[in-house]
């Protein structure tokens, strides 16, 4: 099947403009995309939004290596407290943060990723979280109703890739990867072994091929 | 060339297809799609029942009970698919993931609207994928016979059955012609070889809009 | 972990009662739970309102087997073409169907499953299967409403599982079933295969062992 | 007996937990209810970034890297565990498999309303997958003290701080007492041992009802 999607760093990092929202994968970096980001920094790249659930922290590479480097003019994750820039540069007016439950972040970008218009939550209802957003009671019961996110570029993170892109995950680094790589117009995965077309079960694949466009092996 | 009747059909509706495209093949005619894609066009092939990578039909004593393709056919599964749930399948489908929808059509009119799942009284089979296919795909070609046996027109002012997607065609490619739906109406791009305006319009009841130039099918 | 959920098949059956909503998985009998189904129907089950993909067909056991011996009331799936009994019957007002798109039936039950009070989908709108649904507009673009689906009973069809009901698939018949695992307040699966807790691999499992309660081996 | 203070917390809140149940557990104090579980209680341990089956706590040399808890810190795999993406695990959270989350609190009130996520100007880390797991799992339990160490009520009339959810909370388990909150207000269930109910009054600015037989907490 087709040819190899397999780029090197600098190639990949090539393909994000200042000002681009950027999907990352991971949770507390694990799971994250913790070299190539380095390459993002490294290409100059700045003002992004980034959409993760999480901003790493300020004493490993990883996510937080963007915002510790003020490149991210916006953040939208489901947690910050273990990088305290994020405070930081939130205080000074450098920094806007957005804040999305978990879960629901979740969803919203499978929502982006999967052609649906939102889904209806009961997380958020009656906090801070439904301020602004539609109410919808289904069977008797209230739901926040949630939108799609989608990004310019998903920077994801996966252990395995066949040529093709066909990518798995392993243990708890899956998190937000498969959703982020169907909701952005271009998916970057860095990987950490790329075997040829074909040696991966068809059972085993987590993310298809189809929906990651250049693989990075680091 | 001497292309004609369905053939001349699949091998047009081929030409729309781009190397790495994944595309849905309908039941029945667009199945024979794949026999005419152009040189160096490699496509991959989605099976809306949870897979990727359809593969040549097997022989009995080599088909696996656990693949059949959409139509419920026993297939194969090629060396760098990837298989999935239903969700997925369908996430892949809406989400702009699926390049290309090429099916048939029971009628099919001006306004872009298809009807191909239902005869009322008759036929109630049900819409399975389609309705999502044809909402969800990024470009819907229907594939159909310009007439019915009965010499009857398919292409209409306006659907008489109940519509699988309105306003969602793209492009419908008959043995005479290829018209595509520009959100307006339906434009007469091209023709077949020795096949004149005056006879597409005569065995048309939609109402064609004629731009100064037409292409030729082949 | 815990205690083995094997049980045997009549054991299993006995779960079922007159009238019961279950869902049963399966894409034309593949992935469905074709020997246990006969169970159900030696139990004497009926008048269920039947949740599936499909009617199964007329010729072989499987999910069609329920149809063809009148069990089933009411039918939600998304295309009963393949068996003929289901006009039959639906025609002689003995059978309710209701047809749902595809991708629409995995997402409302996934609704079910997963807690979301429905999902925005374009598949339907401008069709007869938006009617007296909600449509809600997200972005410039119309969306119908679809709600969650839920069973007392899904009986789903694995490949391996082990004793604490960790779940894997294959191929093709993945489809419907990992949803249904989560959406029923009884699920149990028939599996090929059973293996001691431990030797699936984490990553490898699809469904996970919480979600199922009993284990039939056929 | 001699448990006291957060023993005596922990080892209450276990006992809300049945065999065979799937519990997550918040960061810092509800770790220590693993500890205390009764005798033949088996339950799983989801981490909410995507595992079930927290196993314990690996030393650095057997740390897989791919393995964190949902506080980021070094975990591992029990045999039997499923890896999965923050879709599915916050989808078994919000679906009703999650059979208790026993968490943390800043103020809890006598509406069942929960805040711990957020000191608005001090602390600002984010509600991470605080809110779906209290608006999600089926029984929600608050394991406090009392009151703060400046020996101001934390169990009030009303949340001062923004909630994580409203109308969520089943139990609150404190060094004093069980209160139930039964949808009306704060049922004050059970006592610790040598614990007056005007003493539990004194220490609490909710109004609780006081039912005419109170349980012993041990």
């Amino acid at each position: 099947m087709a040819k190899s999607k397999v780029v090197s760093p600098s190639e990949a990092a090539k393909l994000l403009r200042d000002g681009m929202t950027v999907m990352m994968g991971g949770f507390t970096n694990v799971g994250s995309a913790n070299k190539f980001v380095l390459e993002m920094v490294k290409s100059g790249l700045k003002d992004i939004t980034l959409i993760s659930n999480d901003a790493g922290n300020d004493k490993f590479d990883g996510i937080g290596t963007l915002i510790c480097q003020k490149r991210v003019k916006k953040l939208i994750a489901s947690h910050a407290g273990l990088n305290p820039q994020v405070a930081v540069q939130m205080n000074a007016g450098e920094l806007e943060v957005e804040l999305v439950p978990q879960g629901t972040l979740a969803e919203r970008i499978r929502c982006g990723g999967t052609g649906l218009g939102g889904v209806l939550t009961p997380t958020g209802i009656g906090t801070v979280v439904a301020e602004g957003k539609q109410i919808i009671n289904v069977n008797g019961k209230d739901y926040l109703l949630e939108t799609p996110l989608r990004a310019d570029v998903a920077v994801i993170k996966a252990w395995k890739a066949d040529e093709f892109g066909n990518l798995v995950y392993r243990r708890a680094a899956r998190n937000f990867n498969p959703m982020m790589a169907m909701a952005a117009d271009i998916v970057i995965a860095e990987v950490e072994e790329v075997v040829p077309v074909g040696e991966i079960d068809p059972d085993m694949v987590m993310t298809p091929g189809v929906c990651v466009d250049y693989v990075v092996k680091m | 060339m001497e292309l004609k009747g369905r053939d001349l059909i699949a091998y047009r509706a081929a030409r729309f297809l781009k190397d790495g495209d994944m595309v849905n093949l309908g039941i029945g005619m667009p199945t024979k799609v794949a026999d005419f894609l152009p040189e160096g066009v490699e496509i991959f092939l989605q099976s809306e029942n949870g897979f990727i990578g359809i593969g040549p039909t097997p022989s009995p004593e080599e088909w696996d009970k656990d693949v059949v393709n959409a139509g419920g056919q026993p297939s194969s599964i090629l060396p760098g698919g990837a298989c999935f749930d239903s969700c997925m399948s369908f996430g892949l489908i809406r989400g702009g993931h699926v390049d290309a929808t090429i099916l048939g059509a029971l009628e099919v009119d001006q306004e872009g609207n298809l009807a191909n799942w239902i005869i009322p009284g008759k036929m109630v089979p049900g819409m399975g994928g389609g309705m999502d296919l044809v909402a969800g795909a990024n470009t819907v070609i229907v594939m159909t016979d310009h007439c019915t046996k009965k010499g009857e027109p398919k292409i209409l002012k306006k659907c008489t059955l109940p519509l699988t997607a309105a306003h969602e065609v793209d492009y419908i490619v008959t043995e005479l012609c290829v018209l595509h739906y520009n959100g307006e109406g339906l434009v007469l791009t091209e023709l077949a070889p020795g096949v004149t305006v005056d006879e597409v319009i005569a065995r048309t009841e939609a109402k064609l809009i004629i731009p100064e130039t037409i292409g030729c099918m082949i």
